[in-house]
């Protein structure tokens, strides 16, 4: 069953230095505030897992809290370019970032392996790429019955899991809706799981277009309304798209960036 | 006299590429350029075009266009929102999408695309976002329409990294690599449009845009050899229509 | 985009002699009024693939419409035996019965490779079953990471798949919720598919835990009022355990079972 | 004096079952047997014992016994409805499931059981319903429970058919097959209990219930020359309360 913790608390207690964490949640309910706490915590040497690293991995990046990153597109969305993880690739500022790099549907299937409890995934994909060339975590294998020869990803099981949802119950029952993206998948491939919510609720009523993550699949629950900002939880608050936007310009130079960490996230709690 | 309409290169691009769009196809879009082509068609001549965005909104029918994938309005408007899982393996895989939607940072002569460095992929001059969903869209579809602003550095002679694979070193690649779309058919640029050779999937300017000369595409815009086709058409200019309903669309965020 | 067609027309152009035809719905939602219509239009030879053949295929069997049957659990659910479907094994009545045999798991993921369009899938399953030496489609495979040897399924991929909804729009687009099994994947499995609904709305309105198909996905959909009957459609009538309970005396004799068929299918509509 | 109380033999095989299971547990059940020994111990001492039925409903709370895996009532009780996909990928495969509770028509000395033939594959005497979701439920959940009313047709010392593997030949079959979960710790039956030898796995009768013969047991029940725990306990009798819950639990469509 899950426990209701503090943010801190989850952070403090299920995360080590040295780990492989997923930081998931595609483009919605991506949980900003616990990469926050990361920070703050002054967690190093973390391998992170991440789709679409977004702003999360390019502010941890940018604190030296990264030695790899696992991911598929590394990008602000509809922006431009990441500058805190371009400078740790083509700099190596403020230290080297190893990097395993996969598509979408790469990674995703990496996910589903996990969350299946098998070593790895077959798929139709990477042929011809430069990425079959780069990543040790991708193979070709034969299909016993036809002969075709596809490609296996690895399964990636995180040490820690940590998504954003919309509610939780108070025994832990957590429940997401709207783009749901690959968190089922990566809370159940993780060790352990840290789920944040909006709010913590006596019930869960049924919402369509709803996921439930029963508590006994889940490790930790800690509620951080507003824990997805500036990305969006559908029936909470919107995406704030001027944010992405004026992200390009704080994260391009080195202080501002720092300025703008110090500020926000090592002063503050959010 | 007939009315001369005002128009940017990009908007011509834009339409040129929303009439490829038929009514009734399933498309997969990513942001920018691809997301605005569609939105577009779907305001003309294609109202049942379904859009599928990567993170699992099928049928979006967003009425400004998204800054992300991911915005919730592709969500709310949706016929169907499903996981990432089953996009990518239930839905792009198998091929049952019509038209896949690409852009890149380069393009080779063989439409293989480039999204990932620029330089070695080791030590990069230029670390640029990564494959997304491309590599799979661009194996997968039915049919791809690649669009990419044209100059001698998106289009060159030899990508340093294949993100996504068009048609390898030549006609008989995406079969020996088990890739079962059908491959790029046309790349639309600000200057107009090429299409592979239907022998050896080289690619070849079969148009150009309005007030565009050929000989500006071939010498200052493309770093290979480019291949001119005998009949080469001028492209229809944007109709009044066209260039009203593009003006109309509204970005998210902007 | 998915044709609107009559349950008869239906079954009449999407199905022929021969054909592999998946009839899907677990315990609920099952699709018996278009098994009926097999039966009235007198298929032959047709090779059913279902996890729980139930007596959707005990009719089937018994009126001699199938020569293989795909399926990993051939009881009367709660009650016994599926009594023409023993008798088709064991004395070959009507005719022979051809089995390929799975386990629920293996069943799943064999359609689960189908809707993903590929040849097999991996899981951990049949080692040191008689599954595993009676079944072609079951095969070792070995993990090109790990070494470890797991079991590939190969893929189904039906002609028809036949499902039942609770409700469809004018457009084909189709909504299914309350236990919604290994539906999604047998439409997306099927080379064509065949939806019957309990009816046909102006617009679906979005309904907790629904699995919506769009229009694209579907190739056609039947309004059938009370088809999955004595199955159930979850918000439209329940699960007529009494019938479950009453078919094992049906069943148990040919006679009483051709007298049935004959009063309840072939004169009937239903 | 205590008060005597009359029960049967299959209302002790319920409550025994009942018994093993601890509140805060996710079990894996069928139908029968296995759901009548949960929710009977839901009722009493485990009133937070997650109940997953293979049809998807994971914490189902019936108020009556279901007939089929996949009853309505099971689905609108339940903290959430799964497909079919990934009840067994996603939940049962990966080991996250404490107890897996299997019936079947026979068993051997290994706790090997056989729902599939009685008689030759081929040319069976008796066409059993087959596998279900067994095979998977015995590799992969922490603890198996075995629910079977035992006689020499049921405790057969050669069963036909594999179905779903207990300790195959022995004890170090499992860890050789792959199977992860820890295989079956205990036999339910209507006469008592049996439980594999922590070191060669064979399964020895170690508790008897009220009013039942060891020598009747080993005789005329067990189809194999079935061993006998040197220090045989009997069978806490059926309380008071266990009999009422039982005898309170309604069943769906009878």
């Amino acid at each position: 069953m899950a426990e209701i913790v503090s943010l801190q608390e989850g952070i403090r207690t299920l995360l080590n230095n040295g780990d492989t964490v997923a930081l998931e949640g595609f483009t919605h309910l991506i949980p900003m505030a616990a990469g926050h706490e990361i920070i703050r915590q002054g967690f190093k040497n973390l391998t992170v897992v991440r789709l679409t690293p977004d702003l999360i991995c390019d502010q941890l990046i940018g604190m030296g809290c990264v030695s790899k990153l696992v991911f598929s597109w590394g990008g602000n969305p509809g922006v431009g370019s990441l500058h805190r993880f371009r400078d740790a690739i083509e700099n190596g500022w403020p230290s080297k970032l190893e990097i395993d790099e996969h598509s979408h549907a790469g990674l995703t299937n990496r996910f589903v392996a996990g969350a299946s409890g098998l070593p790895f995934a077959v798929m139709r994909g990477y042929k011809g790429t430069g990425l079959e060339k780069y990543s040790p975590t991708v193979a070709p294998i034969t299909c016993p019955f036809t002969g075709e020869e596809l490609v296996a990803v690895a399964a990636v099981n995180p040490d820690l899991s940590v998504i954003h949802a919309q509610r939780a119950d108070r025994k832990g029952n957590v429940q997401l809706w709207g783009i749901t993206g690959i968190q089922k998948e990566a809370v159940l491939s993780g060790k352990k799981s840290l789920v944040t919510v909006e709010e913590i609720v006596d019930e869960l009523k049924p919402h369509p277009g709803d996921v439930v993550l029963p508590s006994w699949l889940v490790t930790a629950v800690a509620e951080v309304p507003g824990g997805s900002k500036p990305s969006y939880a559908a029936g909470y608050y919107q995406r704030d798209n001027d944010f992405y936007i004026a992200w390009d310009e704080i994260s391009r130079d080195k202080d501002r960036f720092l300025a703008w960490i110090e500020q926000n996230v090592l002063k503050g709690d959010g | 006299m007939v009315e001369q309409l005002q128009y940017t290169s990009d908007e011509m691009m834009s339409i040129a590429a929303a009439r490829q769009l038929k009514d009734g196809q399933v498309c997969f879009i990513g942001i920018g350029l691809p997301s605005k082509a569609a939105n577009l068609a779907r305001r003309l001549h294609a109202p049942n075009l379904t859009m599928i965005y990567e993170s699992g909104t099928l049928g979006a029918k967003p009425t400004v266009l998204p800054l992300s994938i991911g915005d919730g309005e592709l969500a709310e408007t949706a016929d169907a929102v499903v996981s990432v899982p089953e996009i990518f393996n239930y839905l792009l895989q198998p091929g049952r999408i019509d038209v896949g939607f690409l852009g890149a940072a380069q393009i080779d002569k063989f439409a293989n695309l480039n999204s990932t460095v620029i330089g070695d992929y080791k030590t990069p001059k230029v670390r640029l976002p990564g494959a997304g969903g491309a590599p799979e869209i661009a194996g997968a579809c039915k049919d791809v329409i690649i669009m990419l602003r044209q100059s001698t550095k998106s289009f060159v002679d030899q990508i340093p990294f294949i993100t996504s694979v068009g048609y390898g070193s030549g006609a008989q690649d995406r079969a020996k690599l088990g890739l079962r779309g059908g491959g790029p058919s046309i790349v639309i640029t600000d200057l107009g449009i090429l299409e592979p050779d239907p022998f050896t999937k080289e690619l070849v300017l079969t148009q150009v845009h309005p007030n565009v000369e050929i000989a500006t595409v071939v010498k200052n815009k493309t770093g290979w050899d480019l291949r001119v086709a005998e009949e080469i058409k001028v492209t229809e200019p944007p109709s009044k229509e066209e260039l009203e309903a593009i003006r109309s669309l509204k970005s998210a965020g902007k």
